[in-house]
C-alpha cells in the first residue's frame, strides 16, 4: 500500500504547477470568464503541446495511455489555477464516451484530432428537469427511413459554443424502462438545426442551451448501442462528476493557501489575524477538509485506473467534495472580510467554481442513491 | 404573553401590504435582486432604481411612515411597533427603502444632538432629502474600530477631517456621512473618537466606487482630504462617539430586511410544487420537504427574537444583547437559506439574472454571492459571539 | 404584542424554581433514577399540594384552569431541576385526553383525583416500530358480546409502574386507512392480563413494555369516540412533545449555567478557560440556541392557550429543541472536559435527559411531515 | 500509488480475522460495550473481562502478533502494516486486546531507553506480564500538560515521588504506570518534566476507581505518597519527558479500534434492511439512507487517514500533523455515528445493555454516552485544531 505519488505524477504535477503559473495567470481567467465563448485557442493549443488531451487516450490513438490518478494530479492543478479551458468536456465527456462506446472508426477518426487539440467535444445531457437521471432524459430521437431525427432541448450543456461535436444522449424508444432506450448521438456542431444559446451562470463557467430543431443525423453518427447507452452514460457521469471533484480540491487548496497568508499578515486588536482561536480552527477544518476530500478522489481515481468497481467512491468524492468545497470558499471569505467581497479580489473566482462544480454531472440524490446501493440499502 | 398583532396593527400592516402592491413599479420583483441579510443587493444602493427609490420614499413620507418610531415631538409616533410592521412589509415586498437616515441617524440625532442639529436634519430626513452613509469602517480599523485613523483637528469653528472609510454602502447615493473620526489622537480610540456629520459635497470629499462580487456598485471608498466640517456638526458630546455608536447599534439591527426571508421561503416552497426534478415533484423529495422545514423552524425564531426586540424597544428597554444574537441569527440565516436555495434549484442555482432561464430572475445564485456578507458586515458573527460571552454571560475577556 | 410573562406566570416561575430547588435535589434526582419505579410520592403530594397536577384542568373538575403557556413556564422550571415525577405522563397523556375525549362521568371520575394527587395515569402508544404515526398502531381490541378484549405489546410506556390507569390506544376495526380504527381505552393497571416489564434506558426515565393478555374492558372503558380517536391521540402526541421540549428548555438553561460558571473558574494555561475564543464561542451558540428553543416552546404553548392551530408550531418546538437539546448537553461536556465524564458529576444526568427528550412522543419524521403539511408541501 | 493490500497481506488478514473468530469467547459480541473513538467502554480495561483479555492477550503473544511493529532485533518484525491489520481486523471484532503496553510503551522504550529497561520490560510485554497505564493528567494538568505537579525527587538511586494521577485508563488492571513527573521545580514544565516506570504494587502507591458516565470503571485517581522509584527506571534523558511524550503519541494515534468504525456501520446497514419504522423498512427511509451514506464517506475518510498514517510510519516518517488530524476525525467521527446511530434506532436507542430488547445490547445508547470523550480525551478538538493550524499551517500562536 502507498498513498504517495509515483516520481511520473510528482513530475505531472510539478511541470502543471509550473505551466499553469506562467500560462494561466488571473487576469486570464478574469477575461475568459467575461467573454462569450470564454476559450482560449493559445492556451488549448499549448495544453495539447504538453500531452494533456491525450493522458487518458492509449497510445494507438496517440494519446499517452495514463489513467485516472495521472489524469486527478492534473485535474487538482487545473483547478487551482482555474484553468478556464473545456478539458473535463473534451476528454471525459468526449473522449472517454468514445473510447468506451464508439467503434473503430469513430475512435480513428476523433481521438487523435483531439489529442492533437484539434477538436473539442462535449456532451448534452441534462435537460428542463435539472437532473441526469434517466428519467429526465427525454429528448426524442425519431427513425424516419435511414435517418435520426432529434428534437428538444437541452440545457447546462457546458463548453457547447467552442465545442466541434456534442454528444447528444437521446431517447429512441423502449419504454420498458427509464434506463432502456437512451442512445447516444455524435452531433456537429455546425448541423443544420442546432442552436446554442448561453446560459450566463453566477459561476461563470460556460454552460448553454441547445435547441435541437429537426436535426437529421445518420446511423454512423450513433456512438454505441441504440437504445443501450445508459450503462455508458452513467459511467461517464461517474467520471466527469470525480473531474470536477479532483478540480475542486485544487480550488481549496489555493483558497487555503491565501488564506492562511492573509491571516498571518493582516492585524486587528494589535495582533495578526491567524493568532485567534477562532480564525486558527476555521483553518484548521479546512485543511482537514482537504486532505479528506484529496483522499476520496484519489482513491476513486485508483479504482478507476485500476478497473475495480468505482461508482461508490467515485459519488463519495462527488459529494463531499461538493459540499467541502463550498464550505472552504465560504469560510475563506469569513476569514478575508469585507476585503474578499469585491470583484478586484480573487476570492470570488474560486466561490463560484467550487458552487459551479458541485450540482453537476450527477446532483446529490443521483449520486447518494449509487452509493445507498452500493451499501446495499 | 400575547404574541399575536392587535387588530389595529393587523389593519395597518394591510394598509401598508396595499399601498406597497399599489406603489411599487409594476414588474418590480423582476427587475432587482435582494437577499435577505445580504450588505451587497440592497436596491436603494443602486443608482440605477435611485429614481424609483426616491419616489418611492416620498410616497411612504406622504403617509407619515418614514418617521414612526420617532417622538411625537418630532413628528413621529412613538412607536417602535409600527415602523417595524413597515419595514416587515415593505421588505417582504423587496421594496426600495429603508437606509440609515430614518433608522439610525434620526433616533440617535433624538437621543444626543443639538436641538439645532435635530432642527437641521430631522425635516430633511423625514421626506427623504437628507440620505446619510455611515462612515465607520476603515482599511485597518473592520471589526477593530478602535484602530481608527480618520482625524478632526480643530480649526476655528470647523473641524479638519483626513481619512479613509471604506465600505461606504451607499455613499454614492447619499448626501451625508455619519462619520466616527478621532477628535484625540493622543487617547486611546474609545475616549477619542467622536461622531460628525459630513456633507458629501464639502470639499475635499472624494468617492470611489466598488464594486461588490454580485457586480453591484454598493459600496465605496471615500478619502477626506483636509475636508472643512463646522462643530455644529459634532453628534452628541465630543470624544463620545464610540458610546453614541454603540447607542445606534440597537436600532441599526432592526432595519434588517426581516420580511425578506419569509418571501424566500415562501417562494421556494411554490417552487418546489411546481417543478419536478427525476421525475417527480420537488415538494415531494424528502431532502427539499426536510430542507425546507428547516428553514422555516429557523426563519420563525429569527422573526421571535426580531419582533421580540420590538417589544423590548417598544417598552423603552435597550436590546443590546438581543441585538447581538438578532444579529448573529439572521446572518447565519442568510448564509443557510442561500445554501438550501442553490441545493434546492441544483444547476438552475447557477444562473444568473440576465439569464431567460434563470428562476426568481437570478437571485438565488447572486444570493448565494451575497449571503456571505452578512456574517462579515457590520460586526462580524465572531464579534457577535464574543459580545454575547463576554457582555451577555460575563465571560472573562481575552 | 409582548413577550413577557404577566406577574402571575412570574410568581408560578419564582415559586416553582424555589421549590424545587428545596424539595428536589440533585440526590433525590439520583435516587429516583437509580431505582424502579423511580417515583417519590413524597414529592408528587408536595406537587399536587401546590396544584400544579390542576393547572391545566378548569376549575370544575377542581383544576386551576390555567393555560399551556403556564404549563410550559413550570416545565421549562421541572426540567431544569430534572425533576422526576410522573407529570408529563399524567397532566398531559392522562389528563388532556380525558378532557378532550372523555364523557362527563369519566372526567367527573378521574380529574379531580388527578388534580388531588391520588391518581397517576399515563398512555400506552407506540409499538414494536418505536413510532407513533397511525400505520405504527396496531395493538388489536376484539369485540366479544358486551366486551373488548386487548391483545399485544406496547413499549415505551412511560410511567407505567406508577401509573394507576393506562390510556391504551387499540385498533378496534375500519381498516380503510391507517388513520381510522383507533379507540382509547382506559384500563386500570390492576386489570388482570396487564404484564408490566420495565425497559431499561441509560436515560434512566422510566419506560416500560407493557403486554395486554386477553385484558377484558367494558364500553365504559372506552374514552370517545369508537375507532376516531386518531385526532385526538395526534393532538396528545402534539402536546405532550411540546411538553418535552419545554423540560428540554430547562435541561438547557441549567446546563448553560453549569458550564459558564464552570468555564470562569476552570484555569488551564494560566488563565480561565471561558477566555478562550473557542470556548466563549460554544458557550455563546448554547445560549442563542436556548433563547431560540424558549421562543419556540413559549409561541407553539401561546398557539395551544389560545386556541390557534398549533401543528405546526409544536413540530417546530419538537424538532428544534430536541436537536439543540442534544447539542447543547453535548458540548456542556466538551467544556467541562473529563471531570464531567465521571458518574459522580452532574452534567451526564442532564444529558441523558436531553437525548430521552428528542425521540419519543412524536420523532423526527412526525413533526417534519406535520410541518411540511402546515406549509403545505 | 496503491491503495490495496498486497496478496501476502490479505493472506496475512484473513489469518488474523479466523484466529480472532476462533479464539473469542462465544457470544462475546453481546457481553460488552464498546464505542469507536471513545475512552469509556474499552473492555480491557474492566475488571470482569481481565481474565478473557488475559487469555486472549497470551494467545496474540503466542503468535508473536502483540510485537510485529518492534524492531527484529527485539523480536519483532518491523511491520506497522502488520501490527495494523492486526489491530484493524482485533477491533472489528472488538475483541479484548490493544492496551498501550505494546503500542506505546514498547515502541518508547526501544527508542529512547536503556538496554536494561529494554530487557527487562520488552518480553514481559510481549507476553502480555507486563500491562502500562499512562501516568500524565493531573486534576489541574489536562489540556495544559504543563501545569504538571507530580515531583519526582532524587534520593540516592532513587527519586521518591509524590502528586496525584487521574483519568488514569486500565490503573487497576495493569502492572506498571508509564509516568510524567517534575524532576526539576526551578524549570519551566518541558524542560523539568521525566518519564519513569513505576510499579503499581509500589509502597505509597494508592489506586482509586472513578466510575464513568457509561457506569463502567476504566479510570482511576491515583495517589503517588512518598513512592521510591529506582532511578533505573527513568525511561530516556531526565528532563526530557515532554519529548519523549510527544515521541509517544505518533504510536497512540494509531492504537484506535481502527476497525471499529466500520462494524458499526455494517451493524446498521443490517439494522435499516431488517427493521421497520412507520411501516416502511428503515432502509427505505431517505433520512436513514443519506445519514447512513453520510457515514459511510466519513468511515471512508477516516480509513485513508488511518493507513496512510501506517504507511508513513511503514516508511520512516513521522505522522505528527497527520497524526493530529487522524486524532481529531476519528473522534468527531466517533460522536457523529453515535448521534447517527440514535437518530436510526429512535426510542431504541435508548435502551441499556440490561433491557432485552435493546438492539445491539445497548451498545447504542452507551455508545452515545461514551462517544463524548473522544474529543475530550488524549488532547482536546481544539488542541489538535491549534497544533494543525500553528505547527502545520504556520499561523502564530495566541
Amino acid at each position: 500500500m502507498d498513498f504517495e505519488l509515483n516520481e511520473d505524477q510528482r513530475i505531472l504535477q510539478k511541470s502543471a504547477r509550473d505551466f499553469l503559473k506562467k500560462e494561466c495567470p488571473k487576469d486570464l481567467v478574469r477575461n475568459l470568464a467575461d467573454t462569450d465563448p470564454g476559450h482560449s485557442t493559445e492556451l488549448w493549443q499549448k495544453i495539447a503541446a504538453l500531452g494533456w488531451m491525450g493522458l487518458l487516450v492509449p497510445e494507438n490513438y496517440d494519446g499517452i495511455g495514463w489513467s485516472f490518478v495521472e489524469q486527478a494530479v492534473l485535474l487538482e492543478e487545473m483547478g487551482y489555477a482555474l484553468c478556464p479551458a473545456p478539458f473535463i468536456s473534451t476528454t471525459i465527456l468526449g473522449a472517454q464516451t468514445l473510447l468506451m462506446s464508439g467503434n473503430e472508426d469513430q475512435k480513428r477518426g476523433i481521438l487523435p484530432n483531439i489529442v492533437a487539440g484539434d477538436l473539442i467535444l462535449t456532451m448534452a445531457l441534462t435537460e428542463s428537469d435539472g437532473g441526469c437521471e434517466p428519467s429526465a432524459l427525454n429528448l426524442m430521437a425519431v427513425r424516419e427511413g435511414d435517418k435520426w431525427v432529434l428534437n428538444g432541448i437541452k440545457l447546462f450543456v457546458p463548453d457547447a459554443l467552442t465545442a466541434d461535436y456534442i454528444l447528444c444522449v437521446a431517447r429512441t424508444g423502449d419504454n420498458s424502462s427509464p434506463e432502456k432506450g437512451l442512445t447516444i448521438f455524435l452531433v456537429k456542431t455546425k448541423t443544420k438545426g442546432v442552436n446554442i444559446a448561453p446560459l450566463k451562470t453566477i459561476s461563470k463557467d460556460k454552460q448553454y442551451e441547445i435547441n435541437f430543431n429537426n436535426v437529421c443525423l445518420k446511423p454512423e453518427n450513433i456512438i454505441g448501442p441504440v437504445a443501450g447507452a445508459w450503462p455508458a452514460i452513467n459511467a461517464i457521469i461517474n467520471m466527469a462528476g470525480l473531474a470536477r471533484a479532483a478540480e475542486t480540491v485544487g480550488v481549496m487548496r489555493a483558497v487555503l493557501e491565501m488564506t492562511v497568508a492573509y491571516a498571518k499578515e493582516r492585524v486587528q486588536f494589535g495582533r495578526p489575524i491567524g493568532s485567534f482561536q477562532a480564525i486558527q480552527h476555521y483553518l484548521a477544518d479546512m485543511w482537514v477538509d482537504i486532505l479528506g476530500a484529496r483522499s476520496l478522489v484519489m482513491k476513486a481515481a485508483w479504482k478507476l485506473a485500476t478497473g475495480r468497481p468505482s461508482d461508490k467512491a467515485t459519488g463519495m468524492a462527488k459529494i463531499m467534495v461538493g459540499k467541502a468545497g463550498r464550505k472552504t470558499t465560504t469560510t475563506g471569505h469569513r476569514i478575508f472580510g469585507a476585503i474578499s467581497f469585491t470583484m478586484e479580489h480573487d476570492l470570488h473566482l474560486y466561490h463560484r467554481r467550487s458552487l459551479a462544480n458541485d450540482p453537476t454531472l450527477g446532483n446529490s440524490d443521483f449520486h447518494y442513491e449509487q452509493i445507498a446501493a452500493g451499501l446495499e440499502l | 404573553m400575547n404574541l399575536d398583532f392587535t387588530r389595529e396593527e393587523l389593519d395597518f400592516r394591510q394598509e401598508v401590504e396595499e399601498f406597497t402592491r399599489r406603489e411599487l413599479p409594476p414588474n418590480w420583483d423582476n427587475q432587482i435582486v435582494f437577499w435577505p441579510g445580504g450588505y451587497g443587493t440592497i436596491p436603494i444602493f443602486e443608482t440605477e432604481f435611485q429614481e424609483v427609490a426616491k419616489e418611492f420614499s416620498l410616497k411612504l413620507s406622504g403617509k407619515g411612515w418614514a418617521r414612526l418610531a420617532w417622538p411625537e415631538k418630532y413628528g413621529g409616533e412613538a412607536s417602535v411597533m409600527k415602523a417595524a410592521i413597515v419595514g416587515n412589509v415593505l421588505s417582504y415586498n423587496r421594496a426600495p427603502a429603508g437606509g440609515v437616515a430614518s433608522s439610525i441617524v434620526a433616533p440617535s440625532l433624538i437621543l444626543v444632538a443639538s436641538e439645532e442639529l435635530k432642527k437641521e436634519f430631522l425635516p430633511k430626513i423625514a421626506d427623504g432629502r437628507a440620505g446619510f452613509w455611515l462612515a465607520y469602517s476603515e482599511p485597518n480599523a473592520g471589526s477593530d474600530l478602535a484602530a481608527l485613523k480618520t482625524t478632526a483637528v480643530e480649526d476655528g469653528d470647523d473641524y479638519i477631517i483626513n481619512g479613509q472609510k471604506i465600505w461606504s454602502s451607499g455613499a454614492h447615493v447619499t448626501e451625508y456621512a455619519w462619520a466616527l473620526v478621532r477628535t484625540d489622537p493622543d487617547a486611546p480610540a474609545h475616549k477619542s473618537a467622536t461622531l460628525i456629520i459630513i456633507p458629501n459635497n464639502a470639499s475635499g470629499v472624494t468617492i470611489k466606487p466598488i464594486v461588490n462580487i454580485c457586480d453591484i456598485h454598493s459600496f465605496n471608498e471615500v478619502f477626506f482630504d483636509d475636508v472643512r466640517v463646522p462643530k455644529k456638526y459634532v453628534v452628541g458630546e465630543v470624544n463620545q462617539g464610540f458610546y453614541n455608536v454603540m447607542l445606534a447599534l440597537q436600532f441599526e439591527r432592526l432595519t434588517i430586511g426581516s420580511g425578506s426571508f419569509r418571501r424566500v421561503l415562501d417562494e421556494l416552497i411554490q417552487y418546489a410544487r411546481e417543478n419536478v426534478r427525476n421525475g417527480r415533484p420537488l415538494s415531494e423529495n424528502n431532502q427539499v420537504r426536510r430542507a425546507l422545514v428547516d428553514m422555516a423552524i429557523e426563519i420563525e425564531i429569527f422573526e421571535n427574537f426580531y419582533w421580540q426586540s420590538v417589544c423590548m424597544l417598544e417598552k423603552g428597554k435597550v436590546p443590546e444583547i438581543e441585538a447581538s444574537a438578532l444579529k448573529l441569527v439572521f446572518t447565519e440565516l442568510s448564509v443557510k437559506l442561500a445554501n438550501t436555495a442553490v441545493d434546492i434549484l441544483g444547476p438552475y442555482g447557477l444562473l444568473d439574472k440576465d439569464s431567460t432561464r434563470a428562476p426568481f430572475g437570478g437571485r438565488v445564485g447572486i444570493g448565494y454571492l451575497d449571503s456571505i456578507s452578512g456574517p462579515i458586515g457590520a460586526g462580524t458573527s465572531e464579534i457577535q459571539k464574543s459580545i454575547l460571552a463576554t457582555r451577555g454571560l460575563g465571560l472573562p475577556r481575552q
